[in-house]
């Protein structure tokens, strides 16, 4: 195979900038963290995760303070990443087809923005749940704030932590599962570029936007 | 009676059996709390801070004979003061005053809810037990408890409540506050002894007027091993909002009850889903033939 | 341990984390300790005693540090009813019930102190300096005014202008060698808590 | 307490009143709770304030405080127009049928013989009449018009319940059902027990109160019973000890009285004590008053006291006047008294009017302070802002506090309200250099007695030979001491009818007073406590507590005076014939030969009942005493009187005598007089009390008592809250004549407003317990709005009944009281 940087049509794109990517790589360890010591206080079986943050006294004392950190650094990402997230027509048609996506029959399905309708969907459940636990969080939150609420809405809310936190969890799963799934995703977000047939493949739209603000069309003036 | 047998029966966050073979033959203990012989003197929450060594803060009066004002990680039990004019008596006032701490529940809403294992203990006996040392301080206790007992110390951040005087019990005494009462509103045995004793005192009740006396062991948290003798079992409320019918909430029900194996499960689910996805659809990989095609674009796109 | 694998593993394709190292990491927190507290009175040295408070006089058990040994200084840490006691049967009130912080009070006095007149402070002195003052200060006004005869010539020897309170709570013994003390001085102003 | 706490389960009734035993005696009302839940004891509780002993009462009745004379009063008025009266034992136990003085007479609340200059009275006429025969005279048919029950039904006529609920505030209906429950237990088989405490001692008509207690429980036949009794609940834990050892200003030990100026004649003296029987056949065992006098003389002063000086007479002082607490406070304002010594007392808290009592110690040469506590009284010369503002530098007294050991150091006995003596040991070592008050006394008087060895001084004589037969001369032993005051043969004691028989030998201690003699062959410090370590040891260390009969009586656990008895008078239980009235509870019965049972009789062993003497062994007439004589200060029998601050201003029984309206034998000083206040500026009724959490000014100083009541209140009822516009949690200040003081409002139910006489009453409540030292907050002294004013008889200061006025304090902001 020739060296892609020697051949102009085939120098890499630029998908995240060294920003974007440590931004999103914050949210992805704080997560971890906030996951792993969720996880620990939620099911006995995962009690012994707690020891990674020091047993579970650390735990329960980090895990609000983590969980503070991803919802900071989660806004500013989603903020980053708003506009590219607008569902739009063609995203519903992608979701309909929903058994090409799964088969990897992507030829068939209408040509992908940035990021995808299953992306978008991630996105918008991240920060629906993200909200949630931000919220119910707080109510929960002995050391500090639990004292200004009542016992019904503590527990009230701690059924919505938990809630949220499942459907977060499996999001993530779903989310890093397409990352290995679709190869060359990682590098995107380890690099911070993919190839121009990665992205002519799975973000044809996208691939031709940064075409053509690459090389504009002369003016015909 | 074997009371120094402190087997223990349940233990928070923990998902198999405890060592259970060794029963309390003679009968779970209890303490009845005799609101009708009870006049609020406090010796009871003096000698549970004296045994336990708890000194809660001197505080103010806010105009109550209430003091602390509430139960707290130093004050494990305390007297609630109630003024009741009574309809059915020519509105004949009424002092009801009653001993809240720790009710010892059967089905502890406390040990549900708690995530640190072995931090909640229910012994053999009947005592629900906190052992602060696996304690994490996260209060999911307090948001478990039906009566609202449990508290976070602010020093250490860990819960505490009435241990029923578990190391007292164990080597066969009564309970510190049990062995003060001066009038003997509290007695203590075991709880089968405990309902004999409080059915005398209804039936003794009943012939001085109070026609709706009557024990209070709630079916709702599986009975418990700290009951009363109400004049008015009818309305338990009455006592400083005594609930009524108290049980384990319905959220804490979800919370910590099908939700977490399902929870798990459904995570386990998502990652095998992906997982044999891999194995049967296998990765969406770029071919060099769309590298091609996206040369050629490129090119086109250069060259128009 | 295979249940521990079956943890692990759970618990790594569950959150999707990845990194093995970490699951090597894990292990299992030790085995967590459910013992109740330790008895305190086990081998306390336990003395019998009388509430100071009220009438009702209720039997106490007081417990000290030691076994009375020699080297041991004996020091009371916990106090309950006596349970043989025919009247309080064990039971206490919340002051019979609180006189480990009474013994333990900081307002507890330690030393002899002296209050000059006019003065604002205390200033402590010794045992000898104190009962000598009081003894030279009695003797003083008794000297001055003690009456022997009244202004009928009755024998009358009485000292009226030194007076006493006695104590509710001191013992019988206590009580009478004061009265003992006092009479023989000729004092008639002494009263205990009984008159109020 | 006639009986003792653990009779208390054999009521089949318990009257509350004048007292609140569960919040001041909570372990002894235990066996009110008892007598309840096994006996079907039903409780009566009668106090202004709907308080603890009323949480578990079946019947609660408010009453204006000081009223209770017109309340009880009533009760014996209900008891002899219904004839609900126990027959017998008023015909056979009381002076019932005892004919009085014909010119004994009272009109318009007053008696015959008063000198309103002298606010007393002649009372000459107060006494039976007296036959020929030397013995007063009866009528066992009752029928005599001027028979004492005559007398008293007359008297109490005017005590209706209308006037009960125009005077007291009591409905009618619950007086009414009061008195039908008392009644309940005339007839022999039921025992109502009257639990009273210092709700009647501290008013100014505080012994006469008592006292109609006692005559509504001879009338009902409940006194030397089991279950009945008339039981004072003392308040604290020596107060009888000190009594029954007489430390009180006209006292000896044993309830011998000081000789009076007059009385120079030392044979008049004991002629006066030694009371005669007025029936024939008594026992009145006063007349062995010699022995019990020359045995303490003895204990006293040892060889000194000798028959040649009268068993040194002269030693003791004689007494002009009472030189009660009120009187000797007075004089030390008026600048009269130089020093004074106060051991474990707090008299700036505990005696009326603070202002007075701040102004008397400022006028102190020297005050000396022997106490475990920071007391007020020891640093009263101390500013502590608003709470005591005082000039440290205007105050000459000069002050010595000693650090005194506290029980848990010491061994020694106290005597409980039962009359148990009972021992206790030593647990711990006294903090610094603490001593007790036995070794601070001891070497005082060492010193005292070696400044007159060397340089003489007035009348050094009783000082130079008071007998100290210590081992340590500076560190008596306990038991030393409580061998002493319990007593010793002297010599090789004989059997008078066989001088062979030795019963006792010298320096052997003595079984009881039984075994006292007055030819200086005895000693005994105190003559009601002899036998207590006797010749077989220390009794008071006794610890069986086996109940043989089952009714409570521990006759194997410490020692009971007298003679380690624990129901006095229990004769009164047994008929005519020795058959005990209530076979259900027997304390002893007549068994042919002689008394025997679950106690100690009280009467002589073997006196057949056939002879007829009389079960009040210790009176002159042998039964109990309806009609006082001239023991009390204002009258025969109880009367109400207003206090000294009446919300009313008259009194309601005899409207046309202004001398009338408040005792009118009791004494107050001028400048007193003046500081009292009036209606219409202090409209509400104030009552002062203890809270369970609290003992007096003590525990204010231990943590654990603090916590559970940390902050000064008082309590105020709902009406008068809403007239003021006070809230639970506002501060308030009351002030009465004599100053005020601020704390927080409780505001409760359980006050009500009375209706008295068509006017609206409050009562405001105000528990004691803080002062401006201890680890609870800071507040005033209670006594700032106290009446210097005391019962006639007694002189206990009136704390219970006295006019204040509540007002909202605008500033919300607590007063601090910073320790300067």
């Amino acid at each position: 195979m020739s060296d892609p940087t020697n051949d102009p049509s085939r120098r890499t794109i630029q998908r995240y900038t060294p920003n974007e990517r440590t931004n999103h790589w914050i949210v992805a360890i704080v997560f971890v963290l906030t996951a792993i010591s969720g996880l620990a206080l939620f099911h006995p079986a995962l009690y012994w995760f707690s020891v990674f943050l020091g047993g579970g006294t650390w735990t329960r004392i980090l895990h609000p303070f983590l969980g503070l950190i991803m919802t900071i650094a989660f806004v500013v990402l989603a903020a980053a990443m708003w506009k590219f997230n607008k569902m739009e027509a063609r995203d519903w048609q992608w979701l309909r087809q929903g058994r090409d996506v799964i088969n990897n029959r992507e030829e068939r399905l209408p040509e992908v923005g940035r990021f995808n309708a299953g992306q978008k969907l991630v996105f918008f459940v991240f920060i629906a749940c993200i909200l949630a636990l931000l919220l119910s969080g707080v109510v929960i939150w002995r050391e500090y704030f639990s004292l200004y609420f009542s016992i019904g809405l503590i527990r009230a809310a701690a059924v919505v932590h938990g809630v949220s936190a499942f459907i977060l969890i499996c999001a993530v799963v779903l989310h890093i599962y397409a990352g290995i799934w679709v190869k060359g995703s990682l590098g995107a977000m380890t690099r911070g570029t993919v190839t121009p047939g990665w992205a002519w493949k799975h973000h044809r739209a996208w691939f031709r936007e940064k075409l053509h603000a690459t090389h504009p069309r002369p003016r015909s003036d | 009676m074997a009371l120094q047998s402190l087997d223990i029966v349940r233990r928070s966050a923990t998902t198999t059996a405890s060592p259970s073979v060794r029963q309390a033959q003679t009968g779970t203990v209890a303490k009845l709390i005799d609101t009708t012989k009870c006049i609020g003197c406090k010796a009871c929450q003096v000698a549970c801070m004296e045994w336990n060594d708890l000194r809660d803060e001197i505080g103010t009066n806010i105009g109550a004979y209430q003091n602390p004002h509430d139960l707290t990680d130093q004050s494990w039990t305390l007297m609630r003061f109630a003024e009741y004019e009574n309809p059915d008596k020519g509105n004949d006032l009424e002092w009801l005053i009653r001993k809240d701490g720790c009710m010892h529940c059967a089905d502890p809403g406390c040990l549900k809810a708690c995530p640190a294992p072995g931090a909640i203990v229910q012994y053999s006996n009947g005592i629900v037990d906190f052992h602060q040392e696996n304690c994490i301080g996260c209060g999911y206790c307090i948001a478990g408890c039906p009566f609202d007992i449990p508290r976070i110390s602010k020093r250490d951040h860990k819960a505490y409540k009435c241990t029923l005087c578990s190391d007292r019990v164990a080597v066969g005494l009564e309970p510190a506050c049990i062995k003060s009462c001066p009038t003997g509103a509290l007695v203590w045995g075991t709880k089968e002894d405990m309902q004999h004793h409080a059915a005398e005192r209804v039936e003794d009740l009943k012939s001085r007027g109070f026609d709706n006396a009557g024990l209070y062991d709630p079916p709702g948290v599986g009975g418990t091993h700290v009951m009363y003798v109400l004049h008015h079992a009818d309305q338990p409320q009455l006592y400083n909002d005594l609930p009524a019918d108290p049980h384990i909430s319905p959220a804490v029900g979800l919370w910590k009850g099908a939700t977490k194996p399902l929870a798990l499960t459904g995570i386990v689910l998502t990652a095998l889903a992906g997982f044999f996805h891999y194995i049967r659809i296998g990765r969406n990989e770029t071919h060099e033939s769309d590298e091609q095609a996206a040369a050629r674009e490129t090119e086109r796109a250069r060259h128009e | 341990m295979s249940d521990m694998t079956r943890r692990q593993f759970l618990a790594i394709t569950g959150s999707g984390l990845a990194g093995s190292s970490l699951a090597l990491l894990g292990f299992s927190p030790g085995p967590a300790l459910a013992e109740v507290r330790e008895f305190k009175l086990s081998r306390a040295t336990e003395t019998r005693n009388t509430c100071p408070y009220c009438s009702v006089s209720c039997g106490l058990l007081m417990y000290s540090l030691g076994d009375k040994s020699k080297n041991a200084t004996a020091s009371i840490f916990h106090i309950e009813g006596d349970p043989d006691h025919p009247v309080n049967r064990g039971t206490l009130c919340p002051k019979g019930a609180a006189l480990i912080d009474f013994i333990h009070s900081p307002s507890r006095l330690t030393h002899p102190e002296y209050r000059a007149s006019g003065s604002d402070r205390w200033q402590r002195i010794s045992w000898d300096e104190a009962l000598e003052r009081v003894a030279r200060l009695m003797k003083q006004d008794r000297d001055a005014n003690f009456i022997a005869k009244n202004a009928e010539g009755l024998t009358v020897n009485r000292w009226l202008t030194t007076g006493m309170l006695a104590a509710s709570a001191s013992s019988n013994e206590a009580g009478y060698i004061t009265h003992k003390v006092i009479r023989s001085l000729g004092v008639l102003a002494f009263d205990n808590q009984a008159r109020v | 307490m006639t009986n003792h706490w653990v009779d208390i389960k054999n009521a089949d009734l318990v009257l509350i009143m004048g007292g609140n035993a569960a919040e001041a005696h909570p372990c002894g009302f235990k066996w009110v709770t008892e007598a309840k839940a096994h006996n079907k004891a039903r409780l009566i509780v009668v106090d202004p304030r709907f308080n603890r002993s009323a949480s578990v009462a079946d019947v609660y009745a408010p009453i204006r405080a000081g009223t209770d004379i017109a309340f009880l009063g009533a009760v014996i008025n209900y008891l002899l127009t219904n004839d609900k009266i126990q027959r017998d034992y008023v015909t056979h136990y009381t002076d019932a049928s005892f004919i009085v003085k014909e010119e004994f007479a009272f009109q318009d609340g007053l008696y015959s013989g008063y000198d309103a200059d002298n606010r007393r009275y002649d009372k000459s006429s107060w006494d039976y009449e007296f036959g020929d025969d030397g013995f007063a005279r009866v009528d066992p048919t009752l029928a005599h018009p001027r028979c004492v029950l005559n007398l008293m039904k007359q008297h109490y006529s005017r005590y209706t319940p209308e006037m009960v609920e125009r005077v007291c505030g009591t409905p009618q209906q619950k007086f009414q059902q009061i008195c039908e429950m008392i009644a309940s237990t005339a007839t022999p088989t039921r025992a109502m027990t009257i639990m009273y405490a210092l709700g009647w001692t501290q008013h100014s008509i505080g012994s006469q109160m008592i006292r109609c207690g006692a005559m509504v429980q001879l009338l009902l036949g409940n006194i030397g019973v089991s279950g009945g009794g008339m039981n004072a609940l003392r308040g604290h834990s020596n107060i009888q000890g000190l009594t029954d050892l007489g430390l009180l200003s006209n006292t000896l030990t044993g309830y011998i009285t000081l000789p009076h100026d007059r009385e120079q004649d030392y044979e008049k003296y004991v002629a006066v004590r030694a009371f005669k029987p007025l029936r024939p056949n008594q026992v009145s065992y006063w007349q062995h008053f010699s022995k019990f006098f020359v045995s303490l003389q003895k204990a006293w002063w040892g060889d000194a006291a000798t028959a040649g000086n009268r068993w040194a007479y002269d030693y003791l002082p004689k007494i002009d006047k009472l030189y009660d607490m009120l009187q000797v406070f007075d004089l030390m304002e008026q600048g009269k008294i130089n020093g004074y010594l106060a051991q474990g007392f707090n008299p700036l808290a505990a005696a009326p009017n603070k202002a007075k009592m701040t102004a008397a110690l400022s006028n102190l040469k020297f005050l000396v302070i022997m106490d475990p506590l920071v007391t007020e009284t020891s640093e009263f010369w101390r500013n502590y802002g608003v709470h005591h503002d005082v000039d440290s530098s205007k105050i000459q007294t000069e002050v010595i506090r000693l650090p005194v050991t506290c029980f848990a150091e010491e061994d020694g006995t106290l005597v409980n309200s039962g009359r148990w003596l009972q021992w206790h040991w030593k647990g711990g070592e006294p903090p610094g250099e603490a001593r007790t008050d036995i070794e601070i006394m001891a070497e005082l008087f060492n010193r005292l007695r070696k400044l007159y060895q060397t340089e003489g001084g007035a009348f050094p004589d009783p000082i130079l030979n008071l007998s100290w037969p210590y081992i340590r001369p500076n560190s008596p032993t306990p038991e030393e001491l409580a061998k002493e005051y319990s007593g010793r043969a002297l010599t090789d004691l004989v059997d008078p009818k066989n001088p062979n028989n030795v019963v006792r030998k010298r320096d052997e201690q003595l079984a009881g007073f039984g075994e006292l003699r007055d030819d200086g062959s005895t000693a005994s410090g105190c003559w009601i406590f002899c036998g207590a370590w006797g010749p077989t040891g220390n009794l008071m260390a006794r610890r069986d507590n086996s109940d043989p009969t089952g009714i409570g009586q521990t006759l194997n656990w410490a020692w009971s005076w007298p003679a380690n008895r624990r129901v006095l008078y229990n004769r009164a239980s047994c008929d005519l014939d020795g058959k005990p009235f209530n076979p259900e509870r027997p304390l002893i019965r007549w068994n042919g030969k002689q008394w025997v049972g679950a106690d100690i009789p009280d009467f002589r062993i073997d006196d057949d009942p056939a002879a007829g003497v009389g079960p009040f062994i210790m009176n002159q007439e042998g039964v109990a005493r309806l009609f006082a004589r001239t023991n009390m200060a204002e009258g025969p029998f109880p009367e109400h009187y207003e206090p000294f601050e009446s919300p009313l201003g008259y009194n309601p029984l005899s409207r046309n005598e202004p001398r009338a309206v408040s005792n009118p034998a009791a004494r107050i000083f001028k400048a007193d007089r003046e500081a009292l206040g009036n209606v219409a500026q202090f409209p509400h009724v104030a009552t002062t009390y203890r809270l369970t959490e609290h003992f007096h000014y003590w525990t204010k100083h231990v943590r654990l008592n603090a916590i559970t009541q940390p902050e000064q209140f008082v309590e105020i009822g709902a009406a008068l809250a809403d007239e003021l516009g006070i809230a639970a949690g506002d501060r308030v200040r009351v002030s009465s004549n004599r100053g005020h003081i601020e704390a927080v409002a409780v505001v409760t139910k359980r006050i009500r407003a009375l209706n008295i006489d068509g006017k609206t009453v409050h009562t405001v409540g105000i528990p004691i317990h803080w002062g401006f030292t201890g680890l609870a907050r800071p507040g005033y002294l209670a006594n700032t709005l106290t009446p210097f004013v005391g019962d006639a008889n007694s002189q206990t200061p009136e704390f219970k009944a006295f006019l204040v006025k509540v007002e909202k304090v605008a500033d919300a902001s607590p007063a601090s009281g910073q320790k300067s």
